[in-house]
This record gives structure tokens, C-alpha cells and sequence, in this order.
């Protein structure tokens, strides 16, 4: 499968991503410049974490509006894959390519830890590798991962499947003192109504190796990567 | 040769009233005269006084800093350059330095910490290298100063605010309250990069005509006179009201900068490159010039503004953050422009390289500053101030109220030990900073030192800052020789060979005998320490004038090491991982009280520091090393605050789930030195019983204690005296700081 | 012309800074503090033939960029000066 | 009674936020945008006996909690009701 990842000016996670898919997963991937108007034959387009334009005004609203973001929104629309993660959430929330919004951690403070998820709804491009009810333990780190909708709007969401990761205790429950950042419904991930746009806080793109982080975020790539065969 | 420089319009007078205001002493300024031959201008004499500022010039300090060992194998490129760099094998250098943002951080403590970070940070991309990790190590006063919440709350977040921005992960560092910093905290940030040996860049100009480009930020008025006045003056209620303008960070440009620099560097266009720190565009044009033995001229005007109505003498003393300047190889200026364009940079050409070894500044025309580039860059006067001890140790410093005399059972000490303030886990701080971008953290703070891997390669780092201002205060010397012991000891446990040493020296006002005495003494237990373990100190920092109220600090030499690994697969855990594993302890000599955390929380009066046997810590460090190389030992952890009862509940927390530790009644038979005693070098081992004898081996002529056993069980058992539920005690550990700093759910 | 934007949280959404604000102001004893909300305060110059066309700009920054219409609300004035 | 409360980043500090939306505008082909100053605005509610000691209230948060003042101005208003 083909990967590009987006650098946007203030992108950090970007290079973790392409090392991740590149040089740990053995996947084709290379980077897009934000800049660009096309995706280069990118099969799944990442939008990767990191503080674009500083996020000085709200996490990912200035970044919504790079050129590339445009052809990003058409591939989304003709049926692409786009994944984004923690920054790249909050540019598709921004982008109206994703319900909802990101808002700042209840704590106010910025967090780096590691946390659990439960993959709740395992029938979709981004989560097929793993079991309904599977749990992946990745890091978070982020100021603004507090995810936001309507009531109805989370009603619809919770109906339609789209809540892909939730926020659990060991016990495998999604607790409140189990949510890092006060998300409503814990909810650590969410796909589009078609299922082919996908937003999430926590990096898989960090947990792929044993010796750094575990590798429960391969599940996450080799469900995407797992798609084209 | 050019015309005198002229006065411009409505600018104050020059005479030896200004210069005292500019910080300047009489005899500075007949130097300053004399080197001219003639009076300078308002501009020049702003120049000078930055420049021959304690910050800039070193002037207290030099004579000292030269007896500090700075050569070694691994030692890349001459000094002299904005960062040391050590080779790190298979074509990698490692460039790293600390530096203080004290002063800024108490007057505004988010900013100050932040465009401390990014200070820094530009320090190690000047160099070529990309900056692949952070340290901060903090001092703050009592947990119970009023102002103390609001400056951790303050710095803690500038630190990760511009940290996690930027990209760049903070691994380790170390954060400690005492009285001593009420009024004076210390803040020091520290940077590492790598870089390809090949690509390391220099900031020594070349090339008559080369031209001068500006590249970041505009210039304001932020911090005019921030290094003279901040740094080089003590505190007092009335600085807080005469606040220069606060420099802001800005992360973002920041991020830019380091992509952009770095990408320029690749193309070979570039002669030289300096970022703009303390004294901006003055000390950063006219140090690279004076290194290339060359000349400069600038053109004022053509200085990016954000503010209308500069003067010359703003512009040149602006310290406005994320500037770099850089020499250009003539002709490919445009080639270097479009890289700074892709980046949404903009690079403007300020002026040339000249080869009269003057530097000149003009605007709009008419020359505003026209000196020798060495009177501002070499000619600084070195002083060799008077030293003398005081009159009782700890005269010079701010007095400690002494905790009341009280004797708790062991069981009971341990549990206020784990939760104090100094002692209890440091996650409420490290939680807040992004420890995993760019995917190199093996290990992360927490543990003794942050490891990293280098990618694409078997080799990696170890990286730990210490500082003891406990033992420093009783015996500079001695203290600052601990210092050393116990950084070299952090990178050691994980398996790592120190390599290398920067260091930061934090102390009150040079001008008192007394506070020389200990600057002195410090660096000479630096130097003693660094040549025992052949870690070179390649590079540095002093921050002189941390004083309040004619107070000064305790004596501070804030220490990183730097240590590699041939194989970071070998890497040590601090944990204890499996049952039945034996416990061992090793020692450099027998623990005390003096200059522990218990004497000072149960108020015993802490005595005279026990000598230390260099031969005998460089052997601890060897064996550590020997051990990860080996595989000799399951995990390894550094005693320290709190003595080995800490360290052993602290080696019971796998993060995985608890262990315990059953501790033989002979280990410590009821004593309270051997159960909370610091100041000797010891580590606790874990390792498989048969790995036992091989470890005597190792360490001899260090002896090497069996005092137990690892248990499934997670009770921490020693002797007849401790008998404590490790997840009860780890909670213990966990909640004290948020408990007292405000939570974080 | 001068523009001044107001953006606030919208009700019904959670607010944690301006709790956190409450929260501080109670423990510094100012008593008799009720709901806080921590919004965004923008100034802006811009040049526009009237003030009309001028307001017309403002609310289209603020529709695009300024606010976030799922979560906050946003109003502004324009003087001319 | 109800406290609007304006803080805005001092005159001459820099204010990276205000230059990354006029960046913004720019590229979003708002070409008319001068200077942009990105500060907060918070509101509260307070009981007070009368209007002076409300201001006089709002005045002292402002100074204690809600405006830094290294680098960072405020204005507020008060409204009965
Ligand atoms: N300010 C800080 N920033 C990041 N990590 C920190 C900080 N303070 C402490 N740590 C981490 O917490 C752990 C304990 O620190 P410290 O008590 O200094 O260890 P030691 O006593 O072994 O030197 C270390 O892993 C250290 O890196
Ligand atoms: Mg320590």
C-alpha cells in the first residue's frame, strides 16, 4: 500500500510516521509537502500529529486551510482512506471531514502517558486487524485531545459504529478516572459516517516497536495496509 | 580607516555616570577609552556593556573555566564554538550544552523557561546538528513559599509549552525545593543533537565580503539589557519593578528555524552560523567575526522590525528570540533565500564580512558604532577576584531553618521520606512534557537516565543532569565532586559509559570572597571528578548574581553526562523484574547522614561530608558498565535521595505490576544510616543468584552485599524494621506532588 | 478601520479554563463569583471602503477562521479609526 | 451583576498568535489585514452591593489572576444584571 504523510509547517510527528511505516512496517510511504495540490498516488493519506502553525488560534484551524488540505478533502470524499492522528484529528475535526471538535484536556495540563483503548467497533478499514473488545495500550500526548459533539450528534455516533476507540482501566472499563482528558463518552477515536476517514489522540505510530512503546499500534496500520490486498 | 561614529539625535550622553548605569566600572570604562582612544558613543557604549557583561564575557569565571579538562578521544571540533561535541561512533557527533535562564524565569516564569528551552536549542542546530533531545533541571523554594506553586506552574509549563511545540523530547531532569531558592529559583536547560561528522557547522566567519544574512523573527525592544541587567545583577524588590520588556517565545518559528537551518546547511552555502542570543545581533556578529579574525559591517536599517522607531542601540542589544545570523558564501545568497522561503522564512542580507577586524555598524547612512571586533570579542577584562572561605560554612548563604529534632520509627520515616518533597515521583512535571516524539526514547524519565537509541544503528545514548546543593553548601568542593559521582552513576546504572560532561554554575556574586571561594572550589571538584572518570567537559555554562537581598543561593554546578552505548539492546532497567532474583548492593563507602534528605526532614544536625575516593567511584562506574555489557544483572539503580530504603521501594515498581523484596535483618540492622544514609556511592542490583560470584569479581575491590531476595509478593520487607505494602507505598510516591502542586486528573 | 471579535464558548459546552478561573478565584476568597467562561478576545485592522463592507469581512474571518462553529460562538463591532 | 473582562498582549510584546491568523488571513486571500492581536475574553458573574465595589472587585482579579502583567494589558466593563 501506498502512504503519504502530510507536513505541515509546525508538523512533528510526521517523520515518526513515515519511520513507522517505512523503515518498521516495510510499507511504501513518502511525505507530501502541505504546499502540494496532489497526493502523489497516496492510497492512505495521514495527517500527522505535531502543532501546525504553532496551533496558536485552536489546535489544526489554520492548517485546514493548506492547499493540499483541499485535494485531501476530495480524495475523502471519492472514497480515499485518511488517517488522522492526534493533530491530524483535530485538522479533520476543523476540516468538517470529521464530527465534532477537540478541546482542551479537562486538566488543562498537557499529558504524555501511556494509555488503554478498547477497539469498539472492529468491522472497519482502520480497526479490522483487531478483535471487537481488543484492547491497545499508546501513548497520548496532547493539550487538546477533550473530544466534543452534541448529545445527538454522539447518539448518532454511538449508533452508527463510529466511535472506534474508547478510553479504559485496566479492568476494561471506560471509567471516568480512566479518561486522560475528559472526553465525552471517552471516546479516543471516531470515523466518518463511510468509514474511511478516521481521527484518533493516541499515536499508534509510536507504539509499533517492542522495545519503545509496545506495538499495538500495528494494528491500526496493518488493519489500513491490510485493505488494499 | 572610517570617520569616528557620530552621535545621533536626542541620545544621552556619554560619560563615566552612563557607564556606571550601564553596569560598567570606572576602570572598564578607561579601558574601554583607551581602546577606542576616544569617548565612545551612547550605541558603543551599550555594546560594551553587554559584551563585557559577567554573561557574555565570562570575566569572573575564565581563569577558572580554563583548568577544566576538555580534551578526550572522543572530543570533536576545537572550543570556543557555541557547543561541545563528542563522537558517538559510527560517523555520529553528539552536540549538547546547558545553559541558565534564572533571572527571566522568576521575573515571568512561563517565558523565561521557554525562550530558555529555545535558547538552547538553538545552540546545538547552529551547530549542524538536529536537536533530538531536552533535559531541564529546576530549583525552587520551599513547596510551602507562597510563590512557589505559581513559579513551578509557571516554568513546568514553559518548559513543555516550547518543548512540545518545537518537537523536541524532554527525556530527564530533575526538580528539587529548598529554602535556598525562595527567592532566586534556577532554572537550566539543557540540548542535545546529532549530527553527521562531516555536516557540523562553525561560527567562524571567512570570506572578505561575504555577505551577512538575518533570518527569523523581527526585532523588538524584548529584553534590552536582559543579559547585563538579569543575569549579571542580583535580585532585589526593586528589579521587579524596573522589568525590562519580557521576551516571548514563539516554538512554531522555532520549528521552522531548526528545519530551515538545517536544510541550509545541507546545501554547503553556508561560511558561518550563530544564532542570536544574549546581546542578539552585537555578540553574534561580532564573535564571528572575532573567530575568523576578520571584520563586519551592518546596516542597521535593513534589520527586520517588529516595531517601528528602533534606535541603532535597541537594534543592536534587542534580544528578541528565534534569530539566527549567518554568513553566506558570496553569490549564493539566492540559493539559501528559497530554502528559508519554502519555510516561510524570509532571509535579508544585513551586511558583509570585511577584513579590517573592525566592527562597524551604520544607519541610514552614518556610521553609529565603529570598534576593534577584539575589543568587544577577546579584550574583555579577566578578573582574578579574591576568594576566601567563609567565616562558617553556609555564612555567605541564605539561612535554612532547621526542621525540629524527632526520631519516627523506620517504617514511619520511609513513608515520610517517599512523600516528601524532594523524593516523591516527579511525574506531575514529566507528565507534562512530550518524552516520545521523534521515536528514539528507550527509556523516558522515570527512571536513573533517559536512554536513546540512534537509528540505524546498534549505538546509543544515556543522558541524566544532577546537581546536590545540600552537599555543595557544606563542602563545594566535595559536594561538586558528588555531583559528578551521581550523573556519571545515573547513565552508568543503565548500562552506559559516561562520555562526556556539560555543566552549568550556578552561585551568588563573584565580587564577595567568599561566594569565589565556592565558585572556585566547585570547579576544581568539576575538574578532579571529570579527570577521574575521562569524561571531558566540552562545554558549559556560569550564572553568577543569584542572590536576593544580598543572600546568594547554595552553590549549584548543575551536571549532565552524556554516556554511549555500543549496543542500546544492552540498556539497564531500574526495576526489579523477577522473583528469586538476588538483591546486591554495592558501595564506594559506608552512607551517612550529612547532607541527606533524612537529616534535613527529621532535623539532624548534618556534619562534616566523608571524603570521596575517586579510584574508587570510577571502579562502581566500570562495573556498572561491565554488568549491562555482560548481562550480568536484571536491573540497577542509583541510591539517592532518601538512602537505600527509597531505592529499593523505588526498584520494586515495575511498571508492569509491583514486587517486593525480602531484606535480610543484617543489612541495616536498625540503622538509620544504613537504611536513609546518602552521600556514599551505592547501587542496588538485581541479578540471577549464579551471577552472584561473577559480580564480586567485577566490582572487586568494591565489596559486593547479598542482602535478599526479589519476591512475587509487593511487600518491601527489610529486616525487622520495614514492613510496607509496595503498591501502598508507590501510591504514597505517586500523589505527594500532585497532592501539593494542584491536581491534574 | 478597527475590528473587535469576542469569541466564547458555547453554552452547554464544557468550559474548563473558565472552571478552573472559578475555582482559583474562590480559593483566593473572592466569594461571590458565579459562572466564569474564558473566550477569545481578537483585534484586527483592516482597510474596507465602508464600514458595511468592513462587518461583511469580519463575520466571514470569524465564519472561517476565528470561531469554530461547533463549539463556540463568536460577535463583533467595527469602528471606523 | 456581569464583568467583561479584555486582556490583550501588551503594546511592543510579541504576540505569536496575532501574527499566525494575519499569516492565515493572508493566504486566505483577505489581503486588507494589518495588525492582529490575539488576547482573551472572559466574562463572569459576581454579587456585589453596588457597582463601584464590583469594579473594584473585577479590578483586583484582573490584576491577581486574570491578566499576567509582564506582559499583558486588560480593560473590563461592568454591567448591572
Ligand atoms: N524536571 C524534570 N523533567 C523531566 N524529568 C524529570 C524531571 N525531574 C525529574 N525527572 C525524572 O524523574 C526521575 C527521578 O529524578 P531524580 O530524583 O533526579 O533521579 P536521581 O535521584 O536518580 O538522580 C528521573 O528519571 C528524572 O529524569
Ligand atoms: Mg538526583
Amino acid at each position: 500500500m501506498k502512504w503519504g504523510v502530510v507536513r505541515f509547517p509546525g508538523s512533528l510527528d510526521d517523520g515518526d510516521a513515515l519511520w513507522a511505516l517505512r523503515d518498521v512496517l516495510g510499507q511504501e510511504a513518502f511525505p507530501l509537502w502541505h504546499k502540494d495540490e496532489t497526493l502523489g498516488g497516496a492510497e492512505c493519506v495521514v495527517l500527522p500529529g505535531g502543532f501546525s502553525y504553532g496551533d496558536y488560534l485552536r489546535c489544526g484551524a489554520i492548517a485546514r486551510f493548506s492547499p493540499i488540505m483541499k485535494s485531501v478533502a476530495r480524495f475523502a470524499a471519492d472514497g480515499g482512506l485518511v488517517l488522522g492522528i492526534c493533530n491530524g484529528f483535530q485538522i479533520l475535526c476543523e476540516a468538517h471531514l470529521l464530527p465534532g471538535a477537540l478541546t482542551r484536556n479537562r486538566s488543562l495540563a498537557f499529558i504524555c502517558d501511556f494509555v488503554n483503548l478498547r477497539v469498539e467497533n472492529a468491522a472497519t478499514p482502520f480497526t479490522r486487524a483487531a478483535r471487537a473488545g481488543a484492547v491497545l495500550r499508546m501513548p497520548i500526548k496532547h493539550g487538546e485531545g477533550c473530544y466534543v459533539a452534541p448529545e445527538d450528534e454522539l447518539r448518532q455516533l454511538e449508533e452508527r459504529g463510529q466511535i472506534l476507540l474508547r478510553y479504559i482501566d485496566e479492568n476494561g472499563e471506560a471509567t471516568d478516572a480512566a479518561n486522560p482528558n475528559g472526553s465525552m463518552r471517552s471516546i479516543a477515536g471516531v470515523a466518518n459516517e463511510r468509514f474511511n476517514v478516521f481521527g484518533l489522540m493516541p499515536h499508534p505510530e509510536h507504539a509499533v516497536e517492542a522495545t519503545l512503546g509496545g506495538i499495538a499500534g500495528r494494528k491500526i496500520f496493518e488493519s489500513i495496509a491490510g485493505v488494499a490486498r | 580607516m572610517s570617520a569616528a561614529p557620530i552621535a545621533l539625535p536626542g541620545e544621552p550622553r556619554v560619560d563615566l555616570a552612563a557607564a556606571r548605569a550601564h553596569g560598567l566600572s570606572d576602570a572598564e570604562f578607561a579601558a574601554i577609552e583607551r581602546l577606542l582612544g576616544r569617548t565612545p558613543t551612547f550605541t558603543e557604549l551599550g555594546v560594551f556593556s553587554v559584551m563585557w557583561s559577567e554573561h557574555c564575557s565570562y570575566k569572573s569565571s575564565r581563569k577558572h573555566l580554563k583548568t577544566l579538562p576538555r580534551e578526550g578521544a572522543s572530543v570533536v571540533g576545537g572550543p570556543g564554538e557555541n557547543a561541545g561535541a563528542i563522537d558517538v561512533g559510527d560517523g555520529w557527533v553528539a552536540v549538547f550544552k546547558i545553559e541558565s535562564h534564572n533571572h527571566p524565569s522568576y521575573v515571568e516564569p512561563y517565558q523565561g523557561a521557554a525562550t530558555g528551552v529555545g535558547g538552547i536549542l538553538r545552540d546545538i542546530f547552529t551547530m549542524g546538528a538536529r536537536p533530538i533531545a531536552s533535559m531541564d533541571s529546576l530549583k525552587f523554594g520551599a513547596l510551602d513559599h507562597p510563590r512557589t506553586r505559581y513559579l513551578v506552574n509557571g516554568v513546568v509549563g514553559g518548559i513543555g509549552g516550547y518543548g512540545n511545540c518545537v518537537g523536541v523530547p524532554t527525556v530527564a531532569g530533575e526538580v528539587m525545593f529548598d529554602p535556598g531558592y525562595n527567592g532566586n529559583i534556577l532554572v537550566n536547560a539543557f540540548a542535545l543533537g546529532l549530527a553527521r561528522r562531516e555536516d557540523l557547522q562553525s561560527a567562524r566567519a571567512h570570506g572578505v565580503g561575504n555577505p551577512v544574512l538575518y533570518v527569523g523573527s523581527a526585532t523588538g525592544r524584548d529584553g534590552i539589557h536582559g543579559a547585563s541587567l538579569l543575569a549579571s545583577a542580583e535580585f532585589d524588590a526593586a528589579s521587579e519593578a524596573k522589568r525590562p520588556t519580557v521576551q516571548v517565545g514563539d516554538p512554531f518559528t522555532e520549528k521552522l528555524l531548526i528545519e530551515a537551518c538545517l536544510e541550509a546547511i545541507k546545501t554547503g552555502a553556508i561560511a558561518a552560523i550563530q544564532d542570536m542570543g544574549a546581546a542578539g545581533l552585537t555578540s553574534s556578529s561580532s564573535e564571528m567575526a572575532g573567530r575568523g579574525g576578520l571584520g563586519v559591517e551592518l546596516d542597521l536599517e535593513r534589520v527586520p522590525l517588529r516595531e517601528a522607531n528602533l534606535t541603532p542601540y535597541e537594534i543592536l542589544l534587542s534580544e528578541s528570540q528565534e534569530r539566527m545570523l549567518i554568513v553566506a558564501e558570496q553569490g549564493r545568497e539566492a540559493e539559501l533565500a528559497a530554502v528559508f522561503e519554502r519555510w516561510d522564512l524570509h532571509a535579508v542580507v544585513i551586511g558583509k564580512i570585511t577584513g579590517d577586524g573592525r566592527w562597524r555598524a551604520r544607519f541610514k547612512g552614518d556610521v553609529v558604532a565603529d570598534i576593534p571586533v577584539a575589543a568587544i570579542s577577546d579584550d574583555a577584562p579577566v578578573y582574578d577576584r579574591p576568594a576566601a572561605p567563609p567565616s562558617a560554612p553556609g555564612a555567605a548563604t541564605i539561612p535554612r531553618p532547621a526542621a525540629p529534632a524527632i526520631r519516627p520509627a523506620p517504617a514511619a520515616a520511609l513513608r515520610a521520606l517517599i512523600a516528601s518533597p524532594n523524593v516523591a515521583s516527579r511525574r506531575w512535571v514529566f507528565r507534562q512534557y512530550d518524552s516520545l516524539v521523534l521515536s528514539n526514547t528507550v527509556a523516558g524519565p522515570g527512571g536513573d537516565a533517559a536512554v536513546l537509541r540512534i537509528k540505524g544503528s546498534r549505538r546509543g545514548l544515556a543522558l541524566k543532569v544532577d546537581s546536590n546543593p545540600r552537599a555543595c553548601a557544606i563542602d563545594p568542593y566535595l559536594g561538586a565532586i558528588a555531583t559528578v559521582c551521581e550523573a556519571a552513576r545515573n547513565v552508568a546504572c543503565v548500562g552506559a559509559r559516561p562520555a562526556a560532561i556539560t555543566n552549568c554554575l550556578n552561585y551568588g556574586n563573584p565580587e564577595r570572597p567568599e561566594i569565589m571561594w565556592q565558585f572556585v572550589r566547585g570547579v576544581a571538584g568539576l575538574r578532579d571528578a571529570a579527570l577521574a572518570f575521562a569524561t571531558p567537559v566540552i562545554s558549559g555554562n556560569v550564572s553568577f548574581y543569584n542572590e536576593t537581598e544580598g543572600r546568594a543561593i547554595p552553590p549549584t554546578p548543575t551536571i549532565a553526562m552524556v554516556g554511549t552505548f555500543a549496543d542500546v539492546s544492552l540498556n539497564v532497567k531500574h526495576y526489579f523484574s523477577f522473583p528469586g532474583d538476588a538483591i546486591l548492593i554495592v558501595r564506594t563507602a559506608a552512607p551517612a547522614l550529612a547532607a541527606s534528605e533524612y537529616a534535613d526532614l527529621f532535623g539532624v544536625a548534618s556534619g562534616q561530608l566523608a571524603p570521596i575516593d575517586l579510584a574508587r567511584e570510577r571502579r562502581l562506574i566500570d562495573g556498572l558498565v561491565e554488568c549491562a555489557q555482560r548481562r550480568l544483572v536484571r536491573s540497577a539503580h542509583d541510591v539517592s535521595e532518601g538512602g537505600m530504603a527509597v531505592a529499593l521501594a523505588e526498584a520494586c515498581c515495575n511498571p508492569t505490576a509491583p514486587f517486593g523484596a525480602a531484606i535480610d535483618p543484617d543489612a541495616t540492622d536498625g540503622d538509620v544510616a544504613a537504611l536513609f544514609g546518602e552521600g556514599a556511592s551505592s547501587v542496588i542490583l538485581s541479578a540471577p543468584a549464579e551471577n552472584v560470584e561473577v559480580l564480586r569479581e567485577v566490582f572487586a575491590p568494591l565489596e559486593v552485599r547479598e542482602i535478599g531476595r526479589v519476591s512475587a509478593a509487593p511487600r518491601l520487607v527489610i529486616g525487622r524494621d520495614i514492613d510496607e505494602d509496595v503498591a501502598a507505598l508507590q501510591r504514597l510516591y505517586e500523589d505527594a506532588l500532585p497532592g501539593r502542586l494542584g491536581r491534574h486528573d | 478601520m478597527r475590528a473587535k471579535v469576542y469569541v466564547t464558548p458555547r453554552k452547554g459546552i464544557l468550559d474548563p479554563q473558565g472552571r478552573a478561573v472559578a475555582g482559583a478565584l474562590k480559593s483566593l476568597g473572592f466569594g461571590a463569583i458565579g459562572d466564569v467562561r474564558v473566550g477569545r478576545f481578537i483585534t484586527l485592522e483592516l482597510d474596507a471602503p465602508s464600514r458595511a463592507e468592513a462587518e461583511a469581512t469580519v463575520r466571514q474571518i470569524c465564519e472561517r477562521l476565528l470561531a469554530n462553529p461547533n463549539i463556540e460562538d463568536f460577535t463583533f463591532e467595527v469602528d471606523a479609526g
